[in-house]
This record gives structure tokens, C-alpha cells and sequence, in this order.
């Protein structure tokens, strides 16, 4: 059995279109110092750094963990960096709770950050594409995800409406998150249907906003979690598979790595029906579609059920499993940060403490008694995900 | 703790340019060579961590097209984006909590297809550095001349470094880069950025290392001469060049320290047998030789000088050749460790250190001996 | 004059991406005999086009005979791009899919053209349209357009 | 066949955040000429130039920007023989020089160019003084290069 670890502060700065008062760096550094002030340790307490951005094309600048080494606290300290795409802030959280478990380290902070005002990102993701078979005609993320999207609505009958209502339910539950950058309290499904298609099936609020914005948060062993806060997210399982990208007989509608990670964190975690289980769920839903697939993925509902569960509201915030009440990936999406922010979203679910006032103002997205719940990421070319579950209860 | 080991490598053999061999078929092969090493089968391996980089391969999240090469499909799988031996590191927290049994750790880069001038530009700043075109040629110019000044170092004890590499590398079938050199012949060499000169620098490579890992018990049934890794340490220096002392390699001092500290090695000169360090310039190897406790400060020439890093010599440094030899960008690492595994496992053939119990490997990520990650291999 | 807040640049780097000698091979067949070719896991028989030397799925090789294809194929999916951005190499609108090639068992990107976007359905027929001049690229076919 | 080889460009083209101490310092070097560090209130380090507004050492907020003198020394230095290419963009082709400065008063240094020197007589320890643009455009170019001083 690994050591038992536990998210003991977090940190994130408000994400926006683009911060000119920072540079990726200082970014990083509001994020440290926000987890640092939240878990009232300072830097001499930790004992490592782990660092994760996506692209470098993202920022140019390769390397990004060594500009950013000092920003991110590492100045003669043990840092490294974690790049797995989108996937990349929930890795880097991950790789946080294997530097604890492993013994080496017992309080170790984990930031991710990406600034994507920068430069033109669906440039950028293009570059994701081979470079011999299809970046001559790639659109960034959009199509990649168009071409899953069309087969998931193909094979079970999705309905562009289903997919809007997801983009309706996350654009209102961001007005609850004062890091959100899109807030939308007025939002329609026949607003998201009339919106400008960007790449078939998807339409521009089908789609997430690219955000400048970084997340932190700290891992600490049994001992000092308890004695760092009364209200430790105790990780319960952790899980991050990879499949391939063009393999034999991939289905874009099933997918295979993420049922994969969620038997095993749910294996870790002793849950056995996630549904009733878990009480809130922060998903990567980059785009709306996916909150329906991956929800399949996960087992909050059978094959070609993703429809079924927004229709019937099990993933509103009054519903049975709320589903991002932060807003999501759909509200915001600064790429190297969203999958850490999905996790720091189910820590502040667990430790109850996801309801803050902000400059003044009063945001509430608790989910009352959230006991447990489950952080999700995704990345590379739609093939990594990765699984975390959280709970009050270290046992 | 639990006790983990080495248990199996492959390495390419290095070479300027790979055109006939896609990138994938390179990660591939050596992956498999690896498994063979071991004796193991990809259904043994229960973890996989990479290391390779967006800017170097021109694809972005580079280990997209790679996981299925490396055997990653539908297992537990990350990357980290540094040079190999922090992968390793990874791998190696991974199998310390307990979860994962067996790690597959690959790194790979094909120099060919971009360039080591693009990769170290590219690290630099927009606003204070980059304006320069400093790259790591450039830069570590720089710090080869102020640590020779700050210590008195000279060109000719530098030169000693690559005689040596160039030697050493003729017993290393993976080398890329094997001649008989003189002081002279390093010396007389075209100056690059001074006094850096073309026998100073590292080669432009293509190439892969893969290593696997794995806890007590299984290491034990895998194979009965497995490397244990005994201690690591990894620290991070200043990023901008004027805010630190080139000079001095304290983030590998300190990775040094934690990593003998965790072996419990005291005098490493003297309970060292063998070690394999990342020296992309000739000058650095003599500057790690100080970092890495082997002499005082200042003294790394001296040593050289003695030859005690010779093959013959009380520390044989690189019989591999080392980095000099052949310089694969994030897969450079990962081959010291490797290399000191091989060591200690006795199977390093003619570049065998006779009798090597207790190994060092050191890999660097950025330029100047920014980032270090130092290690111990033992019997 | 004005507090500088941004710093305004450019990179350019240049690569030299190996196809290799499969690809090299893959795309020699399309140059020069408008053939497309798979290659066979040697473990689950699935084919697999291009004709790379690994399944991944199964960590397998491939056999070394490889597998004639034909031009034809069935429309997995597709996209209609209508997102301009910088350095697009592809003007938008334009529609491209996965296309499951007969005898294939995984998908082949391409453009779809000679057709509106509203008349297309996934699983319908599609074939090549080849190039007159070929240069040994994925556009040596130079777009699929449905089956006739 | 002769193995395909794609050749191809990544371009991308930016807008880089300064942050407001690249900023400041940048922006002083354009329109007054001068060189300013900032100060840090624990280590008491003067670094110049600052990358941000924060000590990467102490994690300490910087407030005290402190003006330094346009004169140093070389600490080191080298000098570029080789064409790189790109994305390296040197604003000079080869042969130039390159070094790291220790301006009076700072506690770091800066690199930038060696300038109206004759290579072979470059030497550590050279005291040398900054030669200003008369165009300045908000960059570390803003400054052409040091050049020795009497």
C-alpha cells in the first residue's frame, strides 16, 4: 500500500483572455504563492517543485520549466517538468502525489500554467498533427474532436441539443467560480445552436475559450497534511492510461484508456458504482460532446447513455452527480493548467471549501457534504486520460 | 523503502542521421531490445515513462505518435519532458509507492531532423537572451570561460577531456564518434565560439536509450546481477545566465550530495568506481568533477591532468565515451545510466571498468548545467 | 511614450522529418503505381495502412509482405473546417475525414471534395481522386470524392 | 527510392507579456537611457537586469528599483565564430562578441555585446561602458553593445 497523501493547499489565479500585467512567469509565481498562502506554508517548506505547461509552441519557448524555475520556486530545489498535452495539469498532479507516495519527499508542490495569448494556438495544436499524414489540413483541437464528436452522435443517436445543454449547464455554473473566464448567466440551448460552426459538428459555443491562467496546488504526506490543515482531499486513487492514435480498429465513440484509468482508480478508491458513489465530478470537457462521452467512459451512465444524463439533469448542481460546477473546461481553458484546476476543483469540493469571497463578492459552487469526488484530464490526440479521486476520509 | 533496480537496457547505436529509420521504428526497436535484454515481455511492464520534447521532434505533445512504440498502449503511462534521467526519476517514485512493479523508461531525439542550436535558442528568454541568438554553444562559452578564469583552468586540460572521450568511446559499439586525438588536435580545431572549439562540443545525434526498472522482488527474478540504484538527487540552478556564477555547478553540487547522502557515500573519490557523466562540452566534465565531490573546487583539471578519470586511472569517468562522443538530446542522460548500470552488472565488455561495485550517472536538462539529476548504481 | 507591455516576434525553425524506409516505400507505390498499401499485424491480422512497422495495439510487428488496398472506403467520420487562423495551410471552408479504406482496419485521413457538406453521411462510399502529378506525398491522391 | 525526407518550417509568430520588470526595465532603456535593477529586501541583491518583480531566490516581492551605472566589468566572454542558424537570429553575423558584464552597483550580470573592440584584446576584468542607440525601440538592443572604456 503507498503512503497515503493528501492535497493540502491550493492556488489558482483568475483566468482571462489574455493578462498583460504578467508574464508566464509571473503567472506561475501568483499561482505558488496563492497554494503557499492557502496552506499557510512558505517555500522553505517544500521540499519539491514539479512543473507542467503543454506545447512549447504555446509560449516559444522551449524548456518552459527553467524560464519559469525560480517563478515556480525551484531556485535550488528538486524541479522537474511533466509535458503530456492536455492531460498535462492532472500528469503534473499526479506525478505531486507520486513524489510524496514514493517516500522521497514529504510536501511537494505542483504547478501547471500556459499562456495562450501568446500566439495563435490552433496553430499551435496543429502542430500536434504528423507532419506527413494530415497537418495540411489540421484546425487545431476543433477538428480533431469534431471527427470523435460525429461518430459518437453517428453510433448512438447524440443530438446537437444534448451537446448544447452541456454548454448551457457549465457557462452557468462558472458564474459560481471566480477564476472562470467565461460567464454567461443568460445562456440558451438555442444560443449555442444558433452560434457560427467552427468545424462541423461543433459550433463556437460548442467550444472552450483559450485562457492565459495558472493553477498550484500541494501534496503532503499523512503526518503533515494533518498537521497543515484541519481539511486534507485525501487522494484516493490515481490512474493515467494511454492508448494509441491510429490503431487497429480504434472506435472514437469508446474510450478504451479512460475506462481503463477509471477501473483502476476506482479499484484504489474501493468505489464499486460510481454513480451513487461519488458526489461530484470535474471533468475534462474541452468540448460539450465530451462531457457526454466521458461520462459514459467513467460509468456515470451506460454506452450511448450521455445524452440520457444531461436530459434527465443528473449533472446539474441540483442534480444526483453534478458535473463541473466550477464551469469546466468549457468556461476555462488555459490547456497547461485545466486538467490540475479539475483537480484542485474536487479537492475544494472535499475540504468544503468551494465557496470563497473573491474582491468582495460572494461565489458559492459547493456541492453540499461532497464527500467524494473525481478529478478527470485528457490529452495528446484524444488518447491520454487520467483519473483522480479525492475524499474528506483518509481511510 | 523499497529497493529498485536496473534490470535491463537497450541503446541505438548513435549516428549523425537515421534517415532510413522513421522515429517511431527507432523508439521501437530499441524498446523491444530492451524487453529482450530483461527477458521480459510488454505484458511485464506495468509502467512507462518517456522523455522527448515538442521543439526538437516538430511535433507537439512529441510522445503522441511515440506511446504505441513505446509499448505504452492502454498501460499507466506519463512524460517528462527533460532529459532522460529525470524520467528515470519518475519512474523510479512510481515503483517506490508501492502501485507498479516494472517501469519501461524511453527517451529519444533525432538531432537530424531539427537542430541542437533550434533546442537551446529556443530555451532562451525573448527579452534579455534571445535578442543575442545565444544557444547552448554560445552560452556555455561563456561559462567555459569564466570558470576557466575564476580557476585558472586551462584550454589544454579541457582538450585532455576530449582525448579521452574520443579514446574510451572506441570500446562502445553505440559510439558515434571514435578517434585517436591529440591535445593538439583539440587544440588546433576550428573555434566554434571561443574558447570553445570543435573538439570542445558534443556531435549532433540521432538515437534512443530505453531502461527498465524494477522492485525487489521481481528485480531478483529478472535477473541475478540487476543494479540497484542505491540514491538520486536532482536540483535546479538560476535560469537567466547573469544570475548565477557560471562558474560553479551548485545545482549538481547539491544533487550530488542528496543522491550520496541517500547511498550513504562519504569520500565519493575513494567508494566510486565508476562514473558517467553528461558532458556536452569538454570543459563541463571538468567542472562536474568538482561538483560531483571528486576533487575540490577549482581542482578539476589537475585531475584530469593526473589521470585519474582515465580508464586506468582510480575513477575511470565515461568509458563510454560519454556525451562527446555521441549526444542524443534527452536519450543522453538516460545512456549514462545505462552505461553505469552496465558497469555494475559487469556486462560493459571492453569498456568493463574491472571490478565496478558502486556506480555514478548524472544527466543535465538546459543549458549551462542548469537542471542536474545525479544517481548511484550499486551491486 | 507608453509602458511596454508585450514584446512582438517571431520563430521560425526549420526540420527535416524522416518519412523512413516504410514510408518511403508506402509513398514509392503511390508515386509512381497508384497503389495503396497496409501492412499486417503479425498477432491480430488486423491491417494497418500506412503500413508502419508496429501495432500498437498488440506491441506486435507487422509481416513484411505487405497488403495491396483498394481506393475505396467507407467515411468514418469528417469535419467541415470553417475556423480561419494564422499560418493555416489549408484555406477554410474545406472538409476532410477519417476514411476506412476496404481491406484496412484502421482509418486513412484525407480531403473530401465534389460534394456539399449537408449531402454527406458517415458510412457512405468514397474513392480516390489521383493526382496527375505525383511527388510521393499524402497528396499524390488528391482528394476522395463519393463513390461513382 | 532515396529515403523521403519532409522538409517544412514551423513559424509562429507571437506576442510575448513582458510582465511588468521586463517591462519597466525595458521601457527606461528606450526612453532615458537608463539601466535599472531591482532590489531584493532579504538577500539584498541587485539584479540587473530583473526578470520580474519578485527574488527567484527568496520569493520576496520587489519593490526598490535602484539605477545603475551604464560602466562595468567583463566577467566573461566569447566570441561567436560560427554561423547558427536558425531560430537563432544574432544581430550581427559572424564574428562577434559576446559577454557577461557586471555593471557597477549590480550583483548579477548582463549579457550583451562586446563592441569598437579588437577581438584579441578582449580580456576578464575590462572595463567597459555602454554605447547607446540613437533609435531606441524598447528592446536589449536598445543598448548597440559595451565598448571598452579609457
Amino acid at each position: 500500500m503507498p503512503r497515503k497523501v493528501a492535497v493540502v493547499g491550493t492556488g489558482q489565479t483568475v483566468c482571462v483572455m489574455r493578462r498583460e500585467d504578467a508574464s508566464f512567469p509571473g503567472m506561475i509565481y501568483e499561482a505558488v504563492n496563492r497554494a503557499l498562502k492557502d496552506a499557510e506554508l512558505t517555500l522553505a517548506d517544500i521540499d519539491a517543485i514539479v512543473f507542467g505547461s503543454s506545447p512549447e509552441y504555446f509560449e516559444g519557448v522551449n524548456h518552459p520549466e527553467k524560464w519559469c524555475g525560480e517563478a515556480s520556486g525551484g531556485f535550488l530545489k528538486p524541479q522537474f517538468r511533466i509535458h503530456t498535452g492536455g492531460t498535462v495539469g492532472s500528469s503534473t498532479g499526479i506525478a505531486g502525489y507520486y513524489h510524496v507516495a514514493s517516500g522521497l519527499f514529504d510536501v511537494v508542490l505542483a504547478v501547471t500554467g500556459d499562456k495562450l495569448s501568446e500566439g495563435p494556438v490552433q496553430l499551435c495544436l496543429s502542430t500536434v498533427y504528423d507532419p506527413i499524414f494530415g497537418r495540411d489540413f489540421a484546425c487545431g483541437a476543433p477538428s480533431a474532436v469534431a471527427i470523435q464528436s460525429r461518430r459518437y452522435m453517428h453510433k448512438y443517436g447524440i443530438t446537437e441539443v444534448q451537446a448544447a445543454k452541456v454548454a448551457v449547464k457549465n457557462r452557468k455554473n462558472a458564474c459560481n467560480n471566480p477564476y472562470a473566464q467565461l460567464k454567461f448567466p443568460d445562456i440558451t440551448v438555442e444560443m449555442v445552436l444558433n452560434s457560427p460552426v467552427i468545424s462541423s459538428p461543433l459550433r463556437m459555443l460548442d467550444v472552450c475559450p483559450a485562457s492565459d491562467g495558472a493553477c498550484a496546488m500541494i501534496f503532503a504526506c499523512e503526518e503533515k497534511a494533518k498537521k497543515i490543515t484541519k481539511t486534507p482531499a485525501w487522494v484516493k486513487g490515481v490512474s493515467a492510461v494511454a492508448e494509441g492514435v491510429n490503431y487497429v480498429n480504434r472506435d472514437w465513440a469508446e474510450p478504451i484508456a479512460l475506462i481503463k484509468a477509471a477501473k483502476t482508480a476506482y479499484s484504489q478508491a474501493g468505489i464499486t458504482d460510481p454513480r451513487k458513489e461519488i458526489d461530484v465530478a470535474e471533468i475534462y470537457e474541452a468540448f460539450t460532446y465530451q462531457e457526454l462521452i466521458w461520462s459514459e467512459g467513467l460509468g456515470f451512465c451506460g454506452p450511448g447513455e450521455g445524452g440520457k444524463l444531461i436530459d434527465e439533469g443528473v449533472t446539474e448542481m441540483t442534480g444526483e452527480l453534478p458535473i463541473n460546477p466550477s464551469g469546466g473546461v468549457l468556461s476555462t481553458n488555459t490547456i497547461g493548467a485545466t486538467a490540475m484546476m479539475r483537480q484542485v476543483e474536487a479537492a475544494l469540493q472535499v475540504m468544503g471549501k468551494a465557496r470563497e469571497v473573491y474582491e468582495g463578492k460572494e461565489y458559492n459552487r459547493q456541492v453540499e457534504g461532497a464527500k467524494i469526488a473525481l478529478a478527470h484530464g485528457w490529452g495528446g490526440a484524444i488518447q491520454f486520460h487520467n483519473v483522480m479521486i479525492l475524499s474528506s476520509n483518509p481511510d | 523503502m523499497e529497493k529498485v533496480a536496473v534490470v535491463g537496457s537497450a541503446q541505438t547505436k548513435y549516428e549523425r542521421k537515421k534517415e532510413s529509420q522513421h522515429y517511431g521504428e527507432m523508439v521501437y526497436e530499441t524498446v523491444r531490445s530492451a524487453l529482450d535484454s530483461s527477458g521480459l515481455k510488454i505484458e511485464d511492464i506495468d509502467t512507462v515513462i518517456s522523455a522527448s520534447c515538442d521543439m526538437l521532434d516538430g511535433r507537439s505533445i512529441s510522445n503522441v505518435f511515440t506511446a504505441e512504440a513505446m509499448g505504452a498502449f492502454q498501460k499507466e503511462e506519463s512524460k517528462v519532458e527533460e532529459d532522460g534521467s529525470f524520467a528515470l526519476l519518475y519512474a523510479y517514485m512510481r515503483l517506490l509507492s508501492g502501485r507498479f512493479k516494472t517501469a519501461m523508461v524511453v527517451a529519444y531525439s533525432k538531432g537530424s531532423e531539427s537542430s541542437p542550436h533550434s533546442y537551446t535558442a529556443l530555451m532562451m528568454e525573448p527579452f534579455y537572451q534571445r535578442p543575442f541568438g545565444l544557444d547552448g554553444l554560445t552560452s556555455s562559452a561563456l561559462q567555459a570561460r569564466r570558470y576557466m578564469d575564476k580557476y585558472g583552468i586551462t584550454e589544454e586540460q579541457a582538450a585532455l577531456v576530449s582525448v579521452k572521450a574520443h579514446k574510451n568511446a572506441q570500446n562502445n559499439p553505440y559510439a558515434q564518434i571514435k578517434m585517436d586525438l591529440t591535445v593538439e588536435d583539440v587544440l588546433r580545431s576550428e573555434v566554434l565560439s571561443s574558447p570553445i572549439k570543435k573538439l570542445d562540443a558534443s556531435p549532433i545525434s540521432d538515437g534512443c536509450c530505453a531502461v527498465i526498472i524494477a522492485s525487489e522482488e521481481k528485480a531478483k527474478k529478472i535477473t541475478d546481477k540487476p543494479a540497484w540504484i542505491k540514491g538520486v538527487g536532482h536540483y535546479l540552478d538560476a535560469y537567466y545566465l547573469g544570475h548565477r556564477d557560471l562558474a560553479e555547478a551548485e545545482a549538481c553540487r547539491l544533487a550530488a550530495q542528496k543522491a550520496y547522502q541517500m547511498a550513504g557515500i562519504k569520500d565519493p573519490l575513494k567508494e566510486i568506481d565508476v562514473a558517467e557523466v553528461y558532458d556536452a562540452f569538454s570543459y563541463q566534465e571538468l567542472m562536474l568533477y568538482e561538483a560531483l565531490g571528486f576533487c575540490e573546487k577549482g581542482g578539476g583539471g589537475k585531475l584530469m591532468e593526473k589521470g585519474f578519470t582515465q580508464m586506468d586511472g582510480e575513477l575511470p569517468v565515461n568509458p563510454s565515451g560519454g556525451v562527446l562522443s555521441a549526444h542524443p538530446f534527452l536519450a543522453a542522460g538516460l545512456a549514462r545510466i545505462a552505461e553505469a548500470a552496465l558497469q555494475v552488472s559487469g556486462k560493459a565488455e571492453a569498456r568493463q571498468v574491472p571490478k565496478a561495485k558502486t556506480a555514478l550517472a548524472h544527466g543535465t536538462s538546459g543549458v549551462c548545467l542548469q537542471a542536474n539529476c545525479v544517481w548511484i548504481l550499486g551491486r | 511614450m507608453a509602458e511596454i507591455k508585450e514584446i512582438k516576434g517571431k520563430i521560425v525553425v526549420p526540420y527535416h522529418w524522416s518519412y523512413g524506409a516504410t514510408i518511403t516505400k508506402f509513398f514509392q507505390e503511390t508515386r509512381e503505381n497508384k497503389k495503396i498499401y497496409g501492412a499486417r499485424c503479425t498477432k491480430c491480422k488486423g491491417v494497418l495502412v500506412p503500413p508502419v512497422r508496429l501495432c500498437g495495439r498488440c506491441f506486435a510487428p507487422t509481416e513484411e509482405e505487405w497488403v495491396e488496398l483498394s481506393d475505396h472506403g467507407r467515411l468514418v467520420s469528417f469535419t467541415t473546417v470553417y475556423l480561419p487562423f494564422p499560418g493555416q495551410p489549408t484555406e477554410p471552408p474545406y472538409t476532410y475525414g477519417m476514411i476506412r479504406l476496404d481491406g484496412a482496419d484502421t482509418d486513412f485521413p484525407h480531403l473530401i471534395k465534389e460534394i456539399d457538406e449537408d449531402k454527406m453521411k458517415v458510412d457512405m462510399r468514397l474513392q480516390a481522386v489521383w493526382s496527375e502529378e505525383r511527388k510521393g506525398n499524402l497528396f499524390d491522391i488528391k482528394y476522395f470524392k463519393p463513390e461513382e | 527510392m532515396e529515403p523521403l525526407v519532409k522538409e517544412g518550417n514551423i513559424t509562429v509568430p507571437y506576442q510575448w507579456t513582458t510582465g511588468p520588470a521586463v517591462g519597466k526595465f525595458l521601457t527606461e532603456l528606450r526612453d532615458n537611457k537608463k539601466i535599472m535593477g531591482l532590489r531584493c529586501p532579504k538577500c539584498k541583491r541587485l539584479f540587473v537586469p530583473p526578470l520580474e518583480l519578485f527574488c527567484g531566490r527568496c520569493f520576496v516581492e520587489m519593490k526598490d528599483w535602484v539605477e545603475v551605472s551604464e560602466e562595468g566589468k567583463v566577467i566573461s566572454y566569447t566570441v561567436v565564430n560560427l554561423p547558427l542558424p536558425e531560430p537563432c537570429q544574432p544581430p550581427l553575423p559572424p564574428p562577434y562578441a559576446l559577454a557577461a558584464i557586471r555593471l557597477e552597483g549590480a550583483d548579477t550580470e548582463i549579457i550583451h555585446l562586446l563592441g569598437e573592440v579588437e577581438f584579441e584584446k578582449i580580456k576578464i576584468g575590462m572595463p567597459v561602458k555602454a554605447v547607446w542607440k540613437e533609435k531606441r525601440e524598447g528592446s536589449i538592443l536598445d543598448i548597440e553593445h559595451f565598448k571598452p572604456r579609457g
